[in-house]
């Protein structure tokens, strides 16, 4: 089989992910609501990731294929922890409001 | 020059393409904008599937599969679990400052723009895609590969995720031993 | 055996200084007293024998001790100059310090810090002699800077009294700000020549080829400024009639007959350099002609008796320093000698008086001491014949060598001198018929409780107005002792011999005219008429000026230590606490910049991320588009 | 034996007297300071009887540091200056009753530990560790045991800790940029780097920054006033007599062999600066309140003249200066103690509520005097020889600096004898004053005995640290 990227070309998927990276900023920005940030924050570890297969195709090599591979692990952790927080910030507060959640401030 | 896809003369595997990288691109408006966090988080499912489609479509059977399991199995019902949990169904954004929006298109416009131009500026790097026909994704070389080259890191990523498990346990653990 | 003599005689007044400060208070007034005097004059006795094998001899002695003070092109023995001038310098000091020593022991018997005088006057005569003796400048400058001590602690003898204690700082700082000039001076010769040594510099002057003159001259200037503190010239003289404060053989010893004198001993020392420094020369002669003017004048209407002889001592200062500067040492020497001599014999003798008026010092409350007290008057009047010129008395040679030698120099500075001569037996013969003749104008009781002073103070004033009457003999016009006894030290031929031709015998008569003069007016105002001065708030118009010594204290005051009080107070409450805002601002500032950097940190994810996003934006433009 | 030996006894007394409890403490740390003491004789005298006493032994590898002590005549000279100081400091404050003496009785030992180790460091960062090791007990000493509100004194002494502490964080900068360049922080290695002129001045600059404060040369001084008069005196006696000289030793040992050319090309600002000290400290002490501050602005013109000695690049400079550490150190711990004595009766340091001393305490009197007149440098005592010959290397540049220079000795008189006066004369106290006890008098004595010795003969020193500081000078005129 020869490469997919003869006939799509890596320029589509760059673009892809390039978009698929900022609908993850904008929904980072756009939303209140803590899921849907982290819901959005996996859309853009998934652009990256996206990515790195791209090119590990690109490259005819399996590196890249093998760093998204730990990317998801940590992505996993990441969202379990994360979700974790959450689950007790709304318990403690009632509420996932990114709005309540500032006691970082200065 | 961008290479746009000639849909009259266009290959299945273009086309097929194209319709994923639309689910995948509309889907991820969808999660962003849906109002119920549950809509979102099933726009979401379709999103990572449709990524999951891409890899197929790279020929990454082993990673798109791993995607499917982790993403859409693992960690998207986690997702609808704490939004249930949280009996989040109905929206309750009410405040959402103007400036906030106008931030959130800005950033979206200028990162989109710096990142295309950068890449247009780039352009020549991207040359023709030669094949040589090697073997170098398939589960057998990716499972040589993380388990020879990538023997430690794959051993910290079980570690780390050991540890993910025990913090989230005593995460949500603590609340009830203080309450 | 001359390192062994020169170690006693240095070394017993210090451990007379020692015994006394150690054991004084156990041994009693009288012992303490005695162990000081005999110190004293054992080196006196030194002295004798030193002077007697110089004469013999006629060679100087050198010892070295050891060395000082090591710097990379001088090196700095301790060691000490046994020569003609130094001994002549030492029979005086130890001499008359013998004396005033035994004069002390009954002038200071009411004291109950006796022994603690004792050991400051033998640490002063120990500082003295190294003064005296030191074979360089450096030792020199120990024993300059001692006797400054010494004066500073004595004339705050009495120091629960703080105007006295405000002298004695005075003293002190003013001596300083000379020892200073010295200080350059030394610096000055010591990168010329590399050597503080008398005998090395002598030498290596008389060798050197291209001399630069203008820096010489400046060395010469600098010691001058020395000598102007230690032997009280203007500007620096406004100590030493404060440092009367100090008990009256303190006066007579230090402030009169021997420390004062340094200067005139360290200008003859280094009479070498002067002598190249012509102009330095002028400038001393001239601030010596003003200074002993001033002086005299000032001295016209003081009434504190010891305020009279403290300017006197200034005026004669002035004179000596006026023959120092034509060059003519030999009679700047006689001068010190015989003014030691009837100086401190008039200082002991107005000690004896207020001694016996139990503290008096004014004389308008005096008069009519002549009965009363008759050694006392008598020797005194010997030494005022002294001091005013009167032929045949001591001060009338040497006085009249150098209105000589500045006649025959330049006639408007010995106008100058005349003037002040004339003054000088003015004011002297003021202070004997206001103390001595007519009633007697203190209280009843002190009245009655006239009487002479014992024997050890009569019997130091004897001998003191013995020698001088007959002090002058040392150097008789035309047949002089010491000029020759000193010529080995000059480089000049010492002094052009005067000789006695019509023209020397017009101005010696004129000089003894103008002195009885002095006393004549004298004798009308205060004997004749029976004038009394006025009481301090009736003192007007010039003599207002004069009694107020023409306010050079008020301007000191206002020009010099008002500016640096007011300056320490404007660094103290400006300055210090402006720098140390400025290091506590520095605080502030990174306080503050924390302070509204934490603004920026609003908790808001969102704008957070906004910031990142531009920033990452900014970042990635710049790497990737900028070329 | 080497060197090491001197600091091993002062670390181990150091615990020795921290773990000997209260009671003991003082007698403890009084015990090892006389042994450190010792031991530096006798060294002294292997040193002289041409030993080598200097240690080597490499540390750490990666980067290249060794633990290296040098043993040469002007380390010695200082040292010896640190633990005969000790001593008496410590004896010194016998009087005193402090809660928990051992951890200050141990501190005092640590400190001395310190600056012993500075003095003797040959390596860049060693010197750089024990520098700013000597920082820590005396911000404790300060802290805990000052006098004075608590609140003011933190600030005081926190001003100082972080004040002294920004300007050697300039030194470390400079060292680890001569370090980049050397491969290495051995002295002899870091001598033989050669700088550009541009680096040099930079380097220059670190170097002064860190000891200009220490020093302090004005304007970096502000926090010296405030540090000494609410410190225990003991802790002020450490300051002034031995850490004060720690900034001028360094920069004869560091600061001008690192940095030759620009030392010669700017030496007239810096001599000047030491200059504008002497005569604006002089100036500022004449009219304090407190007898303390009065004591530290007058080593504050002091150390000035020091200063300008060591930037005249010249070996009399050098002498002179070191000299005048050393006899400046033993004046001013016998001054401060001497402000002790006379709080340990009145209670004050209030300049105004003293005076009339002298009619009640007659030795006290002497001895404050000789040390007063010390301090004036009077002929006969070590201060003369020290400033004069400093003086000297000031008038071989220009004889301004000369001038302006000795202005010290009439202003530093006026003040001196002006606070004497205040102090000591004047109409009998009412409060009684009880003459010196024993142990004071013991220490005075010590101090006076020191100064008058070596006014007369300063031979000994001289010959000690004449061949060093003549290394030092070729070092900064090898090109």
């Amino acid at each position: 089989m020869g490469n997919i990227l003869n006939q799509i070309g890596i320029e589509n998927y760059i673009f892809l992910s390039v978009v698929l990276f900022c609908i993850g900023i904008f929904g980072v920005l756009y939303r209140r609501n803590a899921i849907i940030v982290f819901m959005s924050i996996e859309i853009m570890l998934n652009a990256v990731n996206l990515l790195f297969v791209a090119f590990s195709t690109y490259h005819q090599d399996a590196q890249g294929q093998v760093f998204v591979f730990f990317s998801m692990a940590v992505a996993a952790a990441e969202v379990a922890v994360g979700l974790a927080i959450l689950v007790s910030i709304f318990r403690n507060i009632g509420s996932i409001s990114i709005d309540n959640l500032k006691n970082l401030k200065g | 020059m961008i290479h746009i896809p000639d849909f009259a003369h266009a290959t299945t595997i273009q086309v097929i393409f194209c319709f994923l990288a639309f689910i995948t691109v509309i889907t991820a408006f969808l999660t962003i904008f849906s109002r119920n966090p549950i809509h979102s988080a099933i726009y979401l499912v379709i999103c990572f599937f449709s990524i999951a489609g891409h890899y197929l479509l790279l020929n990454s059977q082993f990673l798109a599969v791993v995607h499917i399991i982790v993403y859409s199995g693992a960690i998207m019902i986690l997702f609808l679990f704490t939004i249930m949990l949280m009996n989040l169904n109905e929206q309750r954004e009410v405040h959402r400052p103007r400036i906030t929006r106008l931030g959130a298109i800005v950033s979206f416009c200028l990162i989109l723009i710096v990142l295309i131009a950068i890449f247009i500026n780039s352009k020549p790097i991207v040359g023709e895609y030669d094949s040589t026909g090697e073997d170098f994704q398939s589960i057998k070389v990716l499972g040589k590969i993380l388990l020879d080259e990538y023997m430690v890191p794959f051993e910290f990523a079980s570690i780390l995720l050991l540890v993910a498990m025990i913090g989230t346990v005593l995460l949500s653990k603590k609340e009830k031993l203080n309450k | 055996m001359d390192t062994n003599l020169a170690l006693i005689l240095v070394l017993t007044p210090l451990l007379g200084f020692l015994v006394n400060v150690f054991f004084g208070k156990s041994l009693g007034k009288t012992v303490s007293g005695a162990i000081g005097t005999i110190a004293v004059a054992i080196s006196f006795v030194v002295s004798l024998l030193l002077f007697n094998q110089i004469t013999s001899t006629g060679k100087g002695i050198e010892v070295t001790l050891f060395d000082w003070i090591q710097i990379s092109n001088l090196k700095i023995n301790l060691g000490f100059l046994l020569d003609q001038l130094s001994v002549l310098w030492l029979l005086f000091v130890t001499g008359i310090g013998s004396l005033i020593h035994l004069y002390s022991i009954s002038y200071m018997h009411d004291d109950e810090n006796m022994h603690k005088f004792f050991a400051y006057l033998n640490l002063f005569v120990f500082f003295m002699i190294t003064l005296v003796i030191g074979s360089n400048l450096l030792v020199l400058f120990i024993g300059w800077e001692g006797v400054g001590l010494c004066s500073y602690l004595l004339i705050g003898f009495w120091h629960k009294n703080q105007d006295y204690n405000d002298a004695a700082k005075k003293a002190f700082i003013m001596n300083r700000i000379g020892d200073l000039g010295l200080l350059i001076g030394m610096f000055i010769i010591g990168s010329m020549f590399s050597t503080l040594d008398y005998a090395t510099l002598k030498t290596a002057i008389a060798g050197a080829t291209n001399l630069n003159l203008p820096l010489l001259s400046l060395a010469a200037l600098c010691l001058f400024i020395g000598a102007c503190g230690k032997s009280a010239q203007i500007p620096l003289y406004t100590w030493l009639p404060d440092a009367m404060a100090g008990p009256t053989p303190v006066s007579a010893l230090i402030h009169a007959a021997t420390m004062v004198t340094a200067g005139i001993f360290m200008v003859t020392r280094l009479n070498f350099v002067f002598d190249l420094a012509t102009d330095v020369q002028s400038v001393i002669a001239i601030i010596g002609a003003i200074t002993s003017l001033v002086a005299a004048t000032i001295g016209l209407v003081q009434n504190d008796i010891k305020k009279v002889l403290a300017y006197s001592t200034v005026s004669q200062l002035g004179l000596m320093f006026l023959a120092l500067g034509f060059g003519a040492y030999e009679v700047a020497v006689f001068h010190v000698i015989t003014h030691a001599f009837f100086k401190a014999c008039l200082f002991l003798g107005s000690g004896s008086v207020i001694h016996g008026l139990h503290g008096e010092q004014d004389m308008r409350n005096m008069g009519g001491l002549r009965k009363a007290m008759p050694i006392t008057f008598w020797t005194m009047l010997i030494s005022s014949l002294a001091i005013s010129g009167v032929p045949f008395f001591s001060g009338f040679f040497s006085k009249d060598e150098i209105l000589l030698t500045a006649f025959h120099h330049s006639i408007p500075l010995y106008v100058v001198g005349s003037v002040a001569s004339i003054m000088t037996a003015f004011y002297m013969f003021r202070l004997m018929f206001l103390t001595f003749f007519k009633e007697f104008r203190g209280t009843e009781e002190q009245k009655h409780h006239l009487h002479e002073s014992g024997s050890l103070i009569t019997i130091p004033l004897i001998i003191l107005a013995i020698l001088a009457t007959f002090g002058g003999l040392i150097s008789l016009p035309g047949n002089s002792w010491l000029n020759g006894y000193l010529a080995p030290l000059f480089t000049k031929v010492a002094g052009e011999e005067h000789h006695l031709g019509p023209t020397e015998y017009t101005l010696m008569g004129v000089a003894v005219l103008g002195g009885l003069l002095g006393i004549l007016i004298a004798y009308v105002k205060y004997f004749k008429q029976d004038n009394v001065p006025e009481s301090d708030e009736n003192i007007t118009g010039l003599s207002k000026v004069l009694y107020n010594k023409y306010y050079v204290d008020e301007v000191y005051d206002a020009v010099f230590v008002q500016p640096i009080n007011s300056l320490s107070k404007f660094f103290r409450d400006y300055i210090e606490t402006g720098l140390s805002a400025l290091v506590f601002g520095l605080g502030k500032i990174a306080n503050e910049i924390a302070f509204q950097g934490k603004k920026l940190q609003t908790g808001s994810i969102g704008l957070y991320l906004f910031v990142f996003v531009l920033g990452l934006c900014a970042i990635v433009s710049y790497i990737f588009l900028a070329q | 034996m080497n060197v090491s030996t001197i600091l091993i006894i002062l670390l181990i007394g150091a615990f020795a007297t921290y773990f000997s409890g209260d009671k003991l403490a003082s007698k403890v740390a009084l015990l090892f300071s006389l042994a450190a003491l010792g031991c530096s004789i006798v060294l002294l005298n292997n040193y002289n009887a041409g030993e080598n006493i200097s240690v080597i032994n490499s540390w750490i590898n990666q980067p290249k540091i060794s633990f290296a002590l040098s043993g040469d005549g002007l380390g010695l000279a200082m040292v010896l200056l640190t633990v005969a100081l000790t001593p008496i400091i410590i004896f010194s404050s016998f009087g005193n009753e402090y809660k928990n003496a051992k951890g200050f009785y141990g501190l005092i030992l640590f400190m001395a530990f310190a600056m012993a180790g500075t003095f003797l460091a040959a390596d860049g960062l060693l010197y750089y560790i024990f520098w700013e090791l000597a920082l820590i007990p005396i911000y404790f000493i300060a802290l805990i045991w000052g006098n004075g509100d608590a609140e003011e004194r933190r600030k005081a002494v926190v001003k100082f800790f972080i004040y002294t502490l920004a300007g050697s964080l300039f030194m470390l900068t400079a060292f680890i940029y001569l370090y980049t360049k050397a491969g290495s922080f051995l002295i002899e290695d870091l001598y033989k780097v050669n700088l550009s002129a541009c680096e040099q001045f930079w380097v220059f600059l670190a170097f002064f920054l860190a000891y200009a404060i220490k020093i302090p040369i004005i304007p970096f001084h502000t926090w010296q006033a405030n540090v000494y008069q609410k410190a225990p005196t003991v802790g002020t006696m450490l300051l002034s007599g031995i850490m004060l000289k720690m900034g001028l030793y360094s920069v004869l040992r560091w600061q001008l062999p690192l940095a030759p050319i620009a030392a010669k090309e700017y030496m007239h600002i810096f001599i000047a600066l030491g200059i504008a000290g002497v005569i604006y400290g002089s100036i500022v002490a004449l009219r304090q309140k407190d007898l303390k501050k009065l004591l530290a602005y007058s080593s504050l013109a002091h150390v000035g003249l020091i200063a300008a000695g060591s930037y005249t690049l010249t070996l009399d400079g050098f002498r002179g200066s070191v000299m005048q550490m050393i006899a400046h150190g033993f004046v001013v711990v016998g001054l401060f103690f001497a402000a002790e004595v006379i709080f340990r009766r009145y209670e004050t340091r209030e300049i105004g509520e003293m005076g009339g001393i002298r009619a009640q305490s007659p030795k006290f009197t002497s001895m404050f005097l000789i040390l007063v007149l010390a301090s004036v440098a009077l002929p006969s005592t070590f201060n003369f020889v020290g400033e004069f010959t400093v003086l000297y290397s000031l008038s071989q540049i220009n004889i301004w600096f000369a001038i302006l220079g000795g202005t010290t000795i009439i202003l530093g008189a006026y003040y001196m004898l002006r606070m004497f006066q205040h102090v000591m004369l004047g109409e009998t106290n009412s409060k009684t004053f009880a003459d010196v006890t024993l142990n004071e008098g013991i220490s005075f004595a010590v101090i006076i005995a020191v100064l008058l010795f070596f006014g007369f003969y300063p031979k000994p020193i001289t010959d000690l640290i004449t061949p060093s500081l003549e290394n030092i000078l070729q070092v900064i005129n090898k090109n």
